[in-house]
């Protein structure tokens, strides 16, 4: 099902299938079909553990999806424009999260706290929850049935991830120093496709660092961090980025 | 004097100053009031209910409640004798020391003393269906490992 | 302003002690020496136990096919379990007196709880914590074992 | 019991957390009454492993029975052993030299480390992280391997013997135990740049589980549990036993009784353990290690009671004997059966989260409930 997102990604220069003009909020509207596969799942469980599982997940991803998009939003006002390729476009000067200042790297902060959260990683794996639910959602599966879950949820980690990527870090754009042109033309030499999926692995890499690192929330902490934290965080952060894009102080 | 309130909280009870800490013995049903007089008397304090044990003497029972209390430091064997080898029973004393419900369960389960007012005396580590208690002496195990 | 103030603080205080904690995982991930595991089955030619290590009961027996034990039943008695048995029958010594010795030691393995009380009470040294510790078998009754081998006798001079 | 499953009347949800479940840490059976996420009532079935020590010690002799008891709280065997040793040797008035004094409390002292470090994996792995357990284990591994050069065995030791110690310590042990110590007060601090630090961590458990001190008391409490809640029943400092009263060492102690306090009087322990073994460690006095007894040791007609103090609370050893080579009667009061009882108290109107942070700071060890 995920697997649809991909067709609106450009994984190198002139490599996308379909660079439809609203593909950002495609993707990130594809890839949050996620939760109810495990809703059904927890729910045709039958199983209080997996039900229990699944409710939580429906809570958390459903709130984190919006710290998540307004992230996105502040990367869309700059740019001005939900294509895909003209977002990457605009950064060949130089990445969004260097050159839109505090607003971007905030944005990138929350971004990627939203999408662990989304994507039922650890410290936010209220759903699974092994300590606590023994599986959660996924209890009762097993074999093929279970690898398809987790094969959902680590492609749901590479579309989350990749979105961070286009947005954030120039998709498969080099990255670039001012007017170092001999460091340039090195960079421009790695293939674009390295360079795209080499950002990918960063973040997952960095996700599945926090997965090492940090014990689990506690389902009423996680609904505090996003409504408490994040989301009001987010918001003032859209408005400043809002007044940076409308001044020009980017650039 | 520990010993001198011991003799006027329990004046039935024999008191023992041999062993190693002091020891009380009564009768079973001057158990609870002398309990509730251990527990608030201000010459006592006996607020930590250490340990809470059958013992099975093939003619009688007795309960063993070790004390401590926390302020005054000082410590208590009580030993509550039930002569009713067929049908023991004493009252509980677990909502003045919490504890005790768990310890008086493990007591009815192993040892078959029948806590009265209890809240929930059921079977603790054994089935429901099990017959016997088997800490006592005359319990025969069919399936003895050792024997075998 | 003293809530904004708590608020940010609040926040910085939380992501620091997160990245505290990162950087030491991290840290582990790129110094990745200290390896204390061991790869056991495939160290198995060079593994060397810990020399009281507590494996299973032995009786050692000389090149000359002698052992130890008097048969004086010390080890089954101080046993908690019941996992030794010993028989014992009357050799003839070359004087034409009886003299008691053992017939076979049994050690039920899957009883024994290698509690070391047994090598603790006997009085000849004559069995041992052995460093054999691979005890899996596919039969129940093959951890009955014999310590004495077959046509053993008494080391001289052992009483 | 088993028409309780499901749902109750009020259609609360009934869910069973064990026997096998990776919140218990063994086959430990809480049926939870839960409405949404709140714990409404926790009730524990008991005796899945229940092997009867009690039934069995009764046929087993004073030396024998010593070994049966490393089998209860199997974290820390050796405090087991060592209060059943103590036990007879009160009795038979038997007088241990000061070597073996020194060195069962330095095997105590380990041996607590050990539990506590694995208590501290499993707490972490409990509020969800993973990597604190594997720096634990790397941790309680060299203990394991010290004990194993000594004792001959890595978890169930029975070094003990009444009078004294099995054998005498390994020659490398001296070596081997300073070794550890600084090895292990080197990485201490990454255990508080790691878990005690962190936010989430904190959020678990600060404010969760509170246990009031009148109701530590009345609910029989006793070891970190107790002294987090402000009840002071260290038994090395009351009713100190072998050379403890000679040591210099604190009891740990916090006054707020949750679940943070717990995990910090546990860290407390931990540095207080490295302390009393560095102070015995370089004086381990030379002698016999165990005093001359008698081959059958016969417990003189009467009643006994020792408490030592184990790395989850209080270990009471009570013996009725009769003047035989047996015991009478027998009763191990272990600490985690009477911090059971607490349990209900603790988690009722937590979160399902909460619960499981409860019983990982109460340190339950399923063996030493059931006995």
């Amino acid at each position: 099902m995920c697997n649809v997102a991909y067709g609106a990604y450009a994984i190198a220069k002139n490599f996308q299938i379909w660079d439809l003009n609203i593909g950002v909020l495609y993707v990130s509207a594809v890839s949050s079909f996620a939760v109810i596969g495990i809703l059904m799942a927890g729910w045709s469980s039958n199983n209080k553990y997996s039900l229990l599982g699944a409710m939580r997940s429906g809570a958390q991803i459903v709130s984190y999806e919006l710290s998540a998009g307004l992230s996105i939003l502040t990367i869309v006002i700059l740019t001005g424009s939900l294509k895909v390729s003209d977002i990457i476009q605009s950064q060949e000067t130089g990445w969004w999260l260097f050159k839109g200042h505090i607003p971007a790297l905030i944005a990138f902060v929350i971004y990627v706290i939203a999408i662990t959260a989304e994507t039922n990683r650890a410290p936010f794996d209220m759903a699974e929850a092994e300590s606590e639910l023994t599986a959660g959602f996924h209890t009762e599966y097993s074999g093929m049935r279970f690898a398809f879950f987790f094969l959902s949820e680590y492609i749901n980690i590479f579309i989350a991830c990749g979105i961070g990527a286009t947005l954030f870090l120039g998709g498969w754009m080099p990255f670039h120093i001012g007017h170092w042109e001999a460091f340039n033309h090195i960079m421009d030499f790695i293939p674009s496709s390295v360079w795209f999926l080499g950002k990918v692995f960063f973040l997952i890499f960095v996700i599945m660092w926090f997965r090492w690192t940090f014990p689990r929330l506690r389902i009423d902490q996680l609904l505090n961090l996003e409504w408490k934290y994040l989301l009001p965080i987010s918001l003032f952060n859209l408005l400043l980025m809002t007044v940076v894009a409308i001044m020009g102080w980017y650039f | 004097m520990l010993k001198d309130i011991l003799t006027t909280i329990a004046p039935t009870g024999t008191i023992d100053e041999t062993g190693e800490i002091l020891s009380l013995t009564i009768d079973a049903k001057d158990w609870r009031e002398v309990a509730v007089q251990l527990r608030y008397h201000e010459g006592c304090k006996f607020d930590y209910l250490f340990c809470v044990t059958a013992v099975d003497w093939k003619t009688h029972f007795t309960m063993v409640y070790h004390f401590d209390a926390t302020e005054g430091r000082q410590r208590l064997v009580v030993k509550a004798k039930i002569n009713d080898r067929t049908n023991p029973e004493i009252e509980t004393v677990c909502d003045i020391w919490r504890t005790a419900e768990l310890h008086e369960r493990e007591a009815y389960d192993l040892m078959g003393i029948k806590f009265l007012n209890h809240p929930d005396l059921r079977r603790l580590f054994l089935t429901d269906e099990w017959v016997g208690y088997p800490l006592r002496k005359d319990y025969d195990d069919p399936i003895n490992m050792i024997k075998l | 302003m003293g809530f904004l103030a708590d608020y940010i603080s609040t926040v910085y205080n939380s992501v620091k002690s997160l990245l505290i904690g990162m950087k030491r995982t991290g840290y582990y991930f790129t110094h990745h020496k200290e390896i204390i595991t061991e790869e056991y089955p495939d160290n198995r030619a060079t593994l060397k136990m810990a020399d009281r290590f507590k494996g299973e009961v032995i009786m050692p027996h000389t090149e000359t096919n002698e052992h130890r034990c008097t048969g004086c039943t010390a080890c089954e008695l101080a046993c908690p379990n019941g996992t030794i048995k010993i028989i014992t029958k009357f050799d003839i010594t070359p004087e034409g007196k009886k003299k008691k010795a053992i017939d076979t030691f049994i050690y039920h393995l899957e009883l024994c709880t290698l509690c070391n009380l047994c090598v603790d009470a006997c009085p000849t040294g004559a069995i041992q914590m052995g460093q054999g510790f691979e005890h899996s078998v596919r039969n129940r009754a093959d951890l009955t074992k014999v310590l004495n081998k077959p046509g053993s006798k008494v080391l001289e001079g052992v009483e | 019991m088993f028409e309780e499953v499901g749902r109750t009347e009020t259609g609360d949800l009934i869910i069973n957390i064990g026997p096998q479940h990776p919140a218990t840490h063994g086959v430990l059976h809480l049926v939870i009454t839960l409405n949404g996420e709140t714990v409404k009532k926790i009730e524990p079935h008991l005796g899945y492993i229940h092997r009867s020590i009690e039934k069995m010690c009764e046929s087993l002799t004073y030396r024998q029975y010593i070994y049966v008891t490393s089998r209860m709280d199997y974290l820390s065997s050796h405090i087991n052993n060592h209060a059943c040793a103590l036990v007879v040797e009160k009795g038979l008035q038997i007088e241990v030299p000061q070597r073996a004094q020194y060195i069962r409390v330095i095997l105590d002292e380990l041996n607590r480390i050990a539990s506590h470090l694995l208590w501290w994996g499993a707490i972490a792995m409990d509020v969800g992280a993973i990597t604190p357990f594997f720096h634990a284990f790397r941790e309680r591994e060299l203990i394991t391997d010290i004990m194993e050069e000594t004792c001959g065995a890595r978890l169930t030791m029975n070094f003990m013997v009444p009078g004294g110690t099995m054998m005498d310590i390994h020659p490398d042990f001296v070596k081997k135990t300073k070794a550890f110590l600084n090895f292990f007060k080197s990485k201490l601090p990454e255990y508080h740049e790691l878990v005690t630090g962190n936010v989430i961590f904190k959020g678990r458990l600060e404010d969760v589980g509170v246990l009031s001190k009148e109701d530590a008391i009345s609910y029989g409490t006793s070891g970190p549990v107790a002294r987090a809640s402000g009840v002071s029943c260290d038994v090395r400092k009351l009713y100190p036993y072998d050379v403890y009263s000679q040591i210099n060492f604190e009891e740990a102690i916090e006054t707020k009784g949750d679940c943070y306090a717990r995990y910090k009087v546990r860290m407390k322990e931990l540095e207080e353990s490295i302390r009393i073994i560095e102070q015995l460690i370089d004086n381990i006095p030379e002698g016999e290690f165990q005093a001359k007894t008698k081959a059958v040791l016969k417990l003189p007609k009467g009643e006994y009671m020792t408490r030592v103090e184990t790395a989850r609370g209080d270990l009471g050893v009570y013996i009725t004997s009769e003047g035989g080579t047996t015991p009478y009667r027998i009763k191990f009061r272990s600490p985690g059966f009477s911090n059971l009882s607490a349990l209900d108290h603790m988690v009722r109107g937590s979160k399902i989260g909460d619960m499981v942070a409860i019983m990982g700071t109460l340190d339950l060890v399923i063996p030493d409930i059931d006995r």
